[in-house]
């Protein structure tokens, strides 16, 4: 056990939510749940110090700070940026949101201590090196995620959200337990380095290796909703109060996936130390997800064509997403893995702004169905406009970020030969455009009802505007981002 | 060790009472049915040694969360209706999908050569276990600490009844 | 004859096709929690098995304890969002909730 | 292999492409309701390329083929993408038509009075991305201009447009993405597979592409290239459009207003066949080599299918969109045989057939403000009603038929010319084409203007002056390069005779 | 730039120039701008009769001259402008300027008072200006070119009156038809140019003389080529539109339809002849016979003056292409001169008659002119008896030359004496109809009354034109005979000396053995100007040549022998055809309605013009229209459909129930589309909203991916 105090620097991102955690129970407790504003301010300062630490913390090599449990490299740390990220825009849209804030809603201040604890879970997901850990950090995430799925209490469809979040998540956890119970009597260990050593010296039957790698891999799927471990995600993401759908499919997702890449591109993947990748000779995963990633694409993109619920649409949408990044994951190179990583942090802006467009529309309109979107480009033409970025660039279509990021899957794919997936992942594309365009068609084409702006909150649109701007300007220039990624895969891979 | 004929005694206790929770129409039965099947898990881990885990089984499975179960069954069936019963639902797909599953992991168990090692004394665990949490398992077992506090805001928050006054 | 690693690893097999089935079949959404709970024992007594036979290092154990914690922590939060569900809906049975579009 | 003129580094073009985006900027802040700044923004925002046109086409040098006024600058360095633009023979002519047509449709466009901040502002947005596709060197470049285009496009229909506008627009928008799809993965397929003769890794810069020493070993096996080949082609069979491809074209036409419709004929179509010729051919010549038969037969096909269907149609609009599927089926014809006449025939005709397109839809334009309706049979016995706009439209229309004397005929005749030595069936049984043409557009002229006066239409206003400011420009073109084509061959020869050059008997 | 070339480019721009400014200017202009064309012209015709002067003293036929620009010029590929004046272009320019001129000063008259006066005279300056171009350019694309900018020309001039329905069909129908020759002529042109390498007139008859272009390909360029003049020179089966081209002014059918843009394809096969193979011309000489003779049978049925001049026309050009398919170049062009005058000079006096008719152009209402209008009666019978044939007329000689000529071919190629016999009979019904056209308008009682106390002689715009042309009809033939030998043609034309149509020697035991030959002196003395009008009148009915040739048969050159039998025949042919014509029109001894009802089948026939209009009307144009239509909904239904169908497939999969999308559906659903909407129908039933089906999903999810790895990678 080589806990060195000096390495425990690097944990401070973490340690400083926990606190931040606290420090909301306590100023919620303080101001008995009336002034929920104080608490939104200790958590956008907690999440500011930690973001800070970050930056100041920024580890150029693998820690292990708390034993092998849980490891902080720059393979994390890019997480970490995502996370503080995602944490902080929801923070600020979920203050203005009707469906959170409302003046019948009470308990607002203990919204914004979930929200803590739920970035914390999150990091931690992104540093967990052992299928223990694993467990525990998808439980944290889950179970605040089931709160928050619930959290407008007399709401019906929150309710009926949460309760299918719930007994969903309840199932996967056990399955996943169950896999990982069968992995570790493959290897006898639970650390992930371990669990490769073990599979690489036991002569380990294929089958048991395949039922337990797939049962794990229900529970890190159930987390990045991939079929066939995605049934919950329409219901929630439609039921939830719309700022939690969004931190849904930008926080929890992001970090699935660093879980997913950090389990199998170390437990059951040989490195070469020079990037270089090779499949253990028991079995061939890659080609088992490249299924799971053509399903997951055509079957989020087809079902979210008949959506007039502009949520449920997303819904769909961000599990047609999940199923691009996948087309990254299978590749066993490198180009692959640092698409990934940029593609999860473009599509947080791109999806958190789209859902904040709807939040802001929710606030007044008090529904998210497509029709009354009619006319939207001129009552309210800054939203539209943005919003228009938002589905050019989920669309992928050039000037806008969603395009380079394809544009770095699309290239990796085709660097590695693997053909019918670029052209599924292509077509794919052509097919979201109709119902992103649907929304711009309701919102330019059909006249409005009436006439008059909505009157949206000025902070509202300025966010908007706040991230519209990079999914546009990372359209143009993007090198810098490009680069963050790329260096925080070198250890992973290297190491 | 321990003659067979016990282990398949209580290993008959837990499968029996598991199929109880599984088929049985009124909810109390199923529960009581749980509680038969966490004893009998309990039995196991005393043959296999695992003695702190046997007390924390007992202790914490049992005595809490089986509590809450029936607390939360007595608590959300109405009086009035008698209906206690529960019918299955799709059982026919759901009976297809366990055999599946059972058939898989047996022929997984079976064809598996599993390294199979002849088991040595049972120590006592407690103290290990002690010096565990406190240095490999620190980080979980804090982080367990934070999830367990997390599940009770979260059940408090999500179970309070509607605020009555309402100051501002 | 000698109780083996295999027998353990059935009993368990067993107890996990059990609760699959319940998970599946069952419309009381506290039955459905049992079933949860009935495999993660399942996968408790696996790790327990395991760390016995093969692993011969405690680990196994220590998993299932935080196993027991995890359950722990569901079932709170599940047992209070059914509550939670039978104030607004009146029912407890799964698919009388449904008030969410197709 | 297209060398580098020496001493490149001019701004020009980039000044003609991003001038009408700073003028789309520049109305977008401006207030709503102030119709007549927006209009004279957005005309003064469209003279400046106009005015840069004039300064290319004096300064652009006839005797080389290689490639001028260019300018290279490292854009995302680590992955050697390069802001790297230049003019040649090819796209010269390209960019002047832009830069006229865009100057006369805002012209045009002047009685548009719905939301006509957005309509000025995408419009410059859509010249902005047409120059970029013409002058773009760089294959990302291109690619990213390519699809710029496309979004002003599909809300310019989808708002200002006819009553289907929202199918017509949608389905414009579902159709080329799908083809420039294609062409993004031969792209990368490209990118990864030509090695840049100075740093040794991958490149977008298209010249290199062009030189096939660069070209790695993957991408030396024939059926990859040939593949290659196809999946670029589709995606500029689309645009041209190309047979099984064009059902776009009339929907879109009939719902797009008319200035709209004009750039889209005058202009967009031309994407496709200037793709061809400045991607697909150079890169990959021995594939251009063997698709030739099938091109030549399929550029027949284009010309006999499309006057066909025009024959048959009631809506003047779709009448001339089919016009323009049978002119551009002259295009394709030429590029597919490799000699002087047949390409700088079809180049020609890529010009010509902007123009004289451009005039019919202004045309129809013009009687659709004044009937508010489209139907041929519909009106009747116009001439005697409205002199000065029939004769207008007669010099649109025999244009259109190829009629000597006009420039529609110069292009046609040197793709025949060249068409005939290569493939003599293909080119006969296109030459009914001439015989069709010359069908439907006089049976349209008579159904239209002459006969008896339609009694509705006794008291129609004639064209009022600005009408013809917007058509008189390029009536003169089309009568000047009908008479004395000169001036616009000797800019395309050079860089044709390079690139047939190129390519393999 | 030699003088001749600097005249000859004046004398083209000159019409240009009046078409611009009467098509701008003219309604601002005094006389609204009528004087411009008459004016211009006017100088045209002297510059052109200045250029006729020089190869009257040159006296040699091959001489030419030529000037030529760079238009186009593509690495190797060359397309030049240029100028070629010869003999033939002299003539040509006489004889296009001289009718326009005289058609512009008939139209002043004629055309007065007409609301598009103006536009009318700048079209007429834009026809002759594309005719000059045709005759003057000196490479067959230039050619090409003038040619469509002519059938352009005639378009809007057929289409004048374009109020009327007929018109706006007629002009039409004209453009279409050309279109039709012009599109084989085009392919003609290729395929010289693509054997040849170049356009240049003498290029290409180097190129054909050294036989880089021979056999099978030659031949189908020379009938390809061809096309083009039985397009332009409405010559069967291209000959519909030149009736219905009637419709335009008279003054308009005058010029064009008589004797210029339809004279254009007898040059263009006299200007290329050397591109014609002896198959080529053989095609050529049988169609100039067969349009002889089945326009003259379909001429004597025509009730409209004007049709009955049309068909005529359409009769005395197949004789023109004949006579040069047969060989006889010069006979052919000598042929369309005097032709080009006296059916002038016929359109003109109709339309004089019509001008005092009221615009009647039906006969029946006409009859007994002759006292109310003596000059146009006078020039009438004058331009009568010439195109009859009657010596010494200018269309004796000129026919008697075809005739020669004709006979000379039956002669040369033996069997082949089918054209000579169509020219003889369709020499004998020209003689018939005209007459039959003369005596119904002049001869007779007035049939309608009223209408004839209106009739009045024209001013002098009107009888100025008619008399001068009857003067040439009567002068241009020249004299040759009785020991005068006016021939002045050979001056400017003369027959290729192509050695091959000299063939077999003469059998004399023929049917026309009977014949004894005349020898004709060949002297060439000049006798100046013909327009030096010395009006020689007629030499009363038949004059037979009465000196017998002293040399016996054998060794004689065969075309004297030939000359000789085609005189006689011809001038027998039209004293039958004017006895025959008088004794029905005149004497009334022959009822033309009892031979009518004796022969119905024929007159039917012929009064449909053989139905060639409604068979094409049924086959080529109803069959064309049917293709479109098929092609226009095999497109909307079919290939939309199956892009809505594509497009579809993705909407349908998704099982849209109506809504704003309903119209992207409305597409053919094709059975892929059927599959893919029931795949589509398991997603949504998956996404039930009960959590049971989600749990089913999941593990049978699970349990697929374990059996798909095991199917795939048995380990």
């Amino acid at each position: 056990m080589n806990f060195t105090w000096s390495d425990a620097a690097y944990f401070w991102p973490e340690a400083i939510m926990a606190l931040t955690f606290i420090a909301c129970v306590l100023t919620d407790l303080v101001t008995r749940g009336r002034r929920h504003g104080v608490t939104l301010s200790v958590l956008i300062a907690g999440t500011v110090v930690s973001l800070a630490m970050t930056v100041i913390k920024a580890p150029e090599a693998s820690h292990y700070v708390f034993g092998q449990m849980v490891v902080i490299d720059p393979f994390a740390h890019f997480f970490r940026y995502v996370f503080l990220f995602v944490t902080l825009v929801t923070a600020v849209f979920s203050y203005s949101s009707r469906e959170i804030m409302g003046k019948d809603r009470e308990n607002q201040g203990e919204y914004y201590s979930f929200l803590a604890v739920m970035c914390f879970g999150m990091m931690v997901m992104a540093e967990a090196n052992d299928l223990l850990m694993l467990a525990l950090s998808i439980e944290l995430v889950s179970i605040t995620s089931y709160i928050m799925a619930g959290y407008a209490r007399f709401s019906l469809r929150s309710t009926e959200a949460s309760l299918k979040y719930v007994l969903w998540g309840a199932m996967s956890s056990g399955v996943m337990l169950y896999g990982a119970s069968i992995l570790y009597g493959l290897t006898g260990a639970t650390g992930f380095s371990a669990i490769r050593e073990g599979l690489l010296a036991g002569s380990g039957s294929e089958l048991a290796l395949l039922v337990g790698m797939l049962f794990v891999l229900a529970g890190i799927g159930y987390k990045i909703s991939a079929v066939p471990f995605h049934f919950w995600t329409p219901d929630v993401y439609e039921g939830a109060p719309t700022p939690v759908t969004a931190l849904f499919s930008a926080g929890p997702k992001a970090a699935g996936f660093a879980l997913l890449i950090r389990f199998f591109y170390t437990s059951l993947v040989q490195t070469d130390g020079t990037g270089g990748v090779t499949l253990l000779e028991g079995i061939q995963w890659p080609w088992l997800l490249a299924i799971m990633s053509a399903v997951t694409m055509t079957w989020g993109n087809l079902a979210a064509l008949r959506q007039t619920n502009v949520k449920r649409m997303l819904a769909y949408s961000s599990i047609a997403h999940v199923g691009y990044l996948l087309m990254g994951f299978v590749l066993l190179t490198q180009a692959g893995l640092q698409a990934i990583l940029f593609y999860l942090l473009i599509y947080a802006i791109m999806n958190l702004g789209a859902f904040l467009v709807v939040i802001a529309l929710n606030n007044r309109l008090h529904s998210e169905h497509m029709d009354d979107y009619a006319g939207l480009g001129y009552r309210e033409p800054i939203l539209a406009g943005a919003m228009t970025i938002f589905l050019f660039s989920l669309t992928g279509l050039p000037p806008t970020a969603g395009f380079v990021a394809k544009f770095y899957l699309f290239a990796a794919l085709v660097d590695s030969q693997l053909w019918w997936l670029a052209l599924l992942g292509v077509l794919n594309s052509v097919i979201s455009l109709y119902y992103y365009m649907s929304i711009a068609r309701s919102m330019y084409f059909t006249p409005a009802t009436e006439t008059g702006g909505l009157g949206l909150s000025r902070a509202h649109v300025a966010l908007v505007v706040i991230l519209a701007v990079p999914t546009l300007v990372l359209g143009l220039y993007w090198s810098p981002v490009k680069a963050l990624a790329d260096s925080s895969l070198a250890f992973l891979l290297g190491g | 060790m321990i003659s067979g004929l016990i282990w398949f005694l209580f290993a008959g206790v837990s499968v029996g009472s598991a199929v109880v929770v599984a088929t049985s129409k009124n909810v109390v039965h199923c529960g009581f049915g749980l509680l038969f099947t966490l004893l009998g898990v309990c039995a196991m881990y005393a043959f296999l040694g695992a003695d702190f885990l046997m007390a924390t089984q007992v202790i914490v499975y049992v005595g809490g969360i089986l509590v809450l179960v029936l607390f939360a069954v007595m608590m959300t069936h109405r009086i009035e209706s008698n209906r206690l019963r529960d019918e299955l639902v799709q059982p026919v797909a759901a009976l297809g999908a366990a055999a599946l599953v059972f058939g898989l992991s047996m022929l997984m168990i079976t064809r598996t050569a599993w390294d199979e090692k002849v088991p040595g004394e049972a120590l006592p665990t407690t103290s290990s276990f002690g010096r565990a949490f406190l240095t490999d398992y620190l980080f979980p077992f804090e982080f367990a600490s934070v999830l367990l506090l997390v599940a009770m805001m979260g059940a408090a928050l999500i179970t309070r009844e509607k605020k009555e006054e309402e100051d501002q | 004859m000698e109780i083996g690693l295999n027998h353990y690893l059935t009993l368990s097999a067993v107890l996990f096709s059990l609760g699959v089935f319940t998970v599946l079949s069952r419309r009381h959404a506290i039955v459905i929690l049992m079933g949860v709970e009935l495999i993660l024992n399942a996968a408790a007594l696996n790790f327990v098995a395991f760390s016995r036979f093969v692993a011969e290092n405690l680990d196994g154990q220590l998993v299932a304890v935080f196993i027991i914690v995890i359950a722990a922590a569901e079932a709170a939060v599940a047992l209070a969002i059914v509550l939670a569900i039978f104030r607004n809906f009146q029912t407890v049975y799964v698919d009388q909730v449904d008030r969410l579009q197709r | 292999m297209l060398a580098l003129e020496s001493g490149g580094g001019s701004s020009l073009l980039t000044w003609m492409t991003f001038l009408p985006l700073v003028g789309a900027i520049v109305i977008t802040l401006l207030p709503g309701k102030a119709r007549e700044l927006h209009r004279t923004v957005a005309l003064v925002t469209a003279a400046g390329p106009l005015v840069l046109a004039v300064k290319l086409f004096t300064s652009f040098d006839r005797g080389t083929a290689d490639i001028q006024l260019w300018q290279q600058v490292a854009w995302i360095p680590s992955f050697n993408i390069q802001y790297f633009v230049g003019v040649d023979g090819i796209s010269v002519t390209m960019i002047l038509l832009t830069a006229f047509l865009s100057f006369l449709c805002i012209v045009a466009s002047w009685n548009i009075d719905k939301h006509t901040k957005g309509y000025f502002a995408l419009f410059l947005l859509l010249e902005t991305g047409m120059m970029g596709v013409f002058i773009a060197l760089d294959f990302f470049l291109f690619y990213v201009f390519w699809e710029i285009m496309l979004l002003p496009m599909y809300f310019l229909i989808g708002v200002w447009g006819g009553p289907r506008r929202e199918y017509a627009a949608i389905k414009f928008f579902l159709y080329t993405l799908a083809g420039s799809v294609l062409m993004l993965l031969a792209m990368i397929a490209l990118y990864l597979n030509v090695q840049d003769p100075a740093t040794g890794g991958h490149t977008f810069n298209m010249l290199h592409m062009m030189n096939q020493a660069n070209h790695g070993s993957w991408l030396l096996n024939p059926d990859i290239r040939h593949v290659l080949f196809l999946g670029l082609f589709i995606g500029f069979a689309i645009k041209v459009p190309i047979f099984p491809f064009h059902t776009w074209l009339p929907d879109a036409h009939v719902e797009a207003p008319t200035a709209v419709s004009v750039i889209l004929a005058g202009v967009l179509l031309k994407m496709g066949t200037y793709g061809i010729l400045r991607i697909c051919y150079p890169m990959l010549p021995d594939a251009a080599a063997w698709f030739s038969y099938p091109l030549a037969i399929l550029g027949a096909i284009n010309i006999i299918y499309g006057a066909c269907c025009a024959m048959a149609q009631t809506d003047m609009k779709k009448l001339v969109a089919y016009s323009s599927v049978s002119h551009m089926g002259y295009v394709l014809l030429g590029l597919a045989v490799f000699n002087e006449a047949g390409m700088t025939g079809a180049v020609l005709q890529m010009f010509n057939h902007g123009t004289i397109t451009a005039m019919m839809f202004l045309m129809v334009g013009v009687i659709y403000d004044r009937a508010h309706h489209r139907e041929i049979n519909g009106f009747g016995g116009l001439g005697m009603v409205m002199p000065r706009y029939t004769s207008m439209f007669s010099l649109a229309l025999f244009a259109a038929l190829g009629l000597p004397g006009l420039s529609g005929f110069v292009g046609e005749a040197l793709v025949f010319v060249g068409a005939f030595e290569v493939y003599r069936t293909v080119t006969i049984i296109s030459g009914l084409g001439i015989i069709i043409g010359a069908a439907y557009v006089l049976w349209m002229l008579q159904r239209v203007f002459l006969g008896p006066l339609n009694e509705k239409y006794t008291e129609l206003p004639e064209i009022t002056t600005r009408e013809l400011v917007s058509v008189v420009p390029i009536a003169v073109l089309v009568i000047l390069f009908g008479v004395y084509p000169p001036p616009l061959i000797n800019m395309i020869k050079q860089s044709l005779l390079h690139l047939i050059a190129q390519i393999p008997a | 730039m030699d003088s001749i070339i600097q005249s000859a480019l004046i004398i083209l721009c000159l019409p240009l120039v009046s078409y611009l400014i009467t098509f701008f200017f003219g309604e601002r202009l005094p006389r609204r701008g009528d004087f411009v064309g008459v004016a211009l012209m006017g100088v045209a015709l002297l510059l052109s009769l200045r250029i006729f002067a020089h190869f009257w003293g040159v006296n040699d036929p091959t001489h030419q001259i030529e000037q030529s620009w760079n238009w186009i010029v593509i690495g190797e590929f060359r397309a030049d402008a240029g100028i070629l004046v010869d003999g033939m272009t002299a003539i040509m320019l006489v004889v296009v300027n001289l009718v326009s001129f005289l058609v512009h000063v008939f139209s002043t008259t004629y055309m007065a008072g007409d609301r598009r006066y103006s536009r009318y005279f700048a079209f007429l300056g834009w026809f002759t200006f594309s005719m000059l171009g045709i005759v003057l350019s000196n490479s067959i694309f230039f050619l090409y070119i003038f040619w469509e900018l002519v059938g352009v020309a005639s378009y809007v001039l057929i289409g004048f009156f374009f109020h009327k329905n007929s018109a706006a069909d007629a002009n039409k129908k004209a453009f279409l038809t050309n279109r039709v020759g012009d599109f084989g002529f085009w392919m003609g042109i290729l395929l010289f140019f693509t054997a040849l390498g170049s356009f240049n007139y003498n290029d290409l008859f180097a190129g054909v003389a050294a036989g880089q272009i021979s056999g099978t390909t030659l031949s189908w360029a020379g009938v390809a080529l061809f096309m083009g003049c039985v397009g332009k020179s409405a010559q069967v089966p291209l000959h519909i539109w030149l009736p219905d081209a009637m419709e335009g002014p008279t003054p308009v059918s005058a010029l064009i339809h008589a004797a210029t843009m339809v004279a254009a394809g007898v040059y263009m096969t006299a200007r290329l002849f050397p591109l014609f193979d002896p198959n080529a011309l053989m095609f050529i000489a049988y169609t100039g016979g067969v349009t002889a003779i089945f326009a003259a049978t379909i001429a004597i049925v025509q009730t409209d003056i004007k049709k009955g001049l049309a068909y005529s026309t359409i009769s005395q050009l197949g004789y023109m292409v004949m006579a040069v398919g047969a060989g006889g170049v010069m006979a052919g062009m000598f042929h369309l001169t005097t032709h080009a005058f006296f059916k002038a000079c016929l359109f003109l006096g109709s339309g004089s008659v019509i001008h005092a008719m009221h615009h009647h152009q039906e006969m029946g209402v006409m009859g007994g002119l002759r006292h109310k209008m003596p000059i146009t009666f006078a020039t009438f019978l004058i331009a009568t008896i010439a195109i009859s044939g009657v010596p010494p007329f200018a269309g004796f000689w000129s026919k008697d030359a075809v005739l020669a000529q004709a006979l000379y071919y039956g002669m040369t190629n033996p069997g082949h004496y089918l054209p000579f016999i169509m020219a003889l009979l369709a020499a004998t019904i020209t003689a018939f109809y005209m007459f039959r056209i003369v005596l119904l308008t002049f001869a007779g009682k007035p049939r309608d009354q009223k209408l004839h106390d209106h009739a009045h002689e024209g001013g002098f715009a009107l009888t100025m034109p008619l008399i001068v042309l009857a003067t040439l009809a009567v002068v241009s033939g020249g004299f040759h005979g009785f020991g005068l030998d006016l021939t002045w043609f050979d001056r400017f034309v003369a027959d290729p000396a192509s050695e091959e149509h000299a063939v077999a020697p003469v059998n004399d035991d023929g049917l026309f053995a009977l014949v004894p030959s005349a020898h004709a002196q060949d002297h060439g003395d000049d006798t100046h100007g013909d327009d030096a009008a010395h009006s020689g009148d007629g030499h009363g009915e038949v004059a037979h040549g009465d000196d017998h040739s002293d040399a016996g048969h054998g060794g004689h050159d065969l075309h004297h022998v030939a000359h000789e039998r085609a005189m006689y025949l011809s001038l027998l042919a039209a004293g039958l055809g004017i006895f025959l014509s008088f004794m029905t029109y005149y004497w009334k001894r022959i009822s033309s309605a009892r031979v009518l009802a004796a022969l119905p089948g024929v007159h039917r026939v012929l009064s449909n013009k053989y139905y060639v209009d409604e068979a094409y009307r049924d086959t080529v144009v109803a069959g064309l229209l049917n293709v479109n239509n098929l092609f226009a909904t095999f497109d909307k239904v079919v290939v939309d459909g199956i892009v809505n169908g594509v497009g579809s497939v993705t909407k349908g999969f998704a099982w849209i129930s109506g809504n704003i999308d309903r119209y992207f559906v409305d597409g053919l659903v094709n059975a892929t589309g059927e599959l893919m909407r029931a795949f589509g129908g398991v997603v949504s039933s998956v996404q039930s909203g009960r959590i049971q089906t989600y749990f089913l999903g999941l593990v049978s999810g699970l349990v697929v991916l374990v059996i798909v790895y095991r199917v795939a990678w048995p380990s």
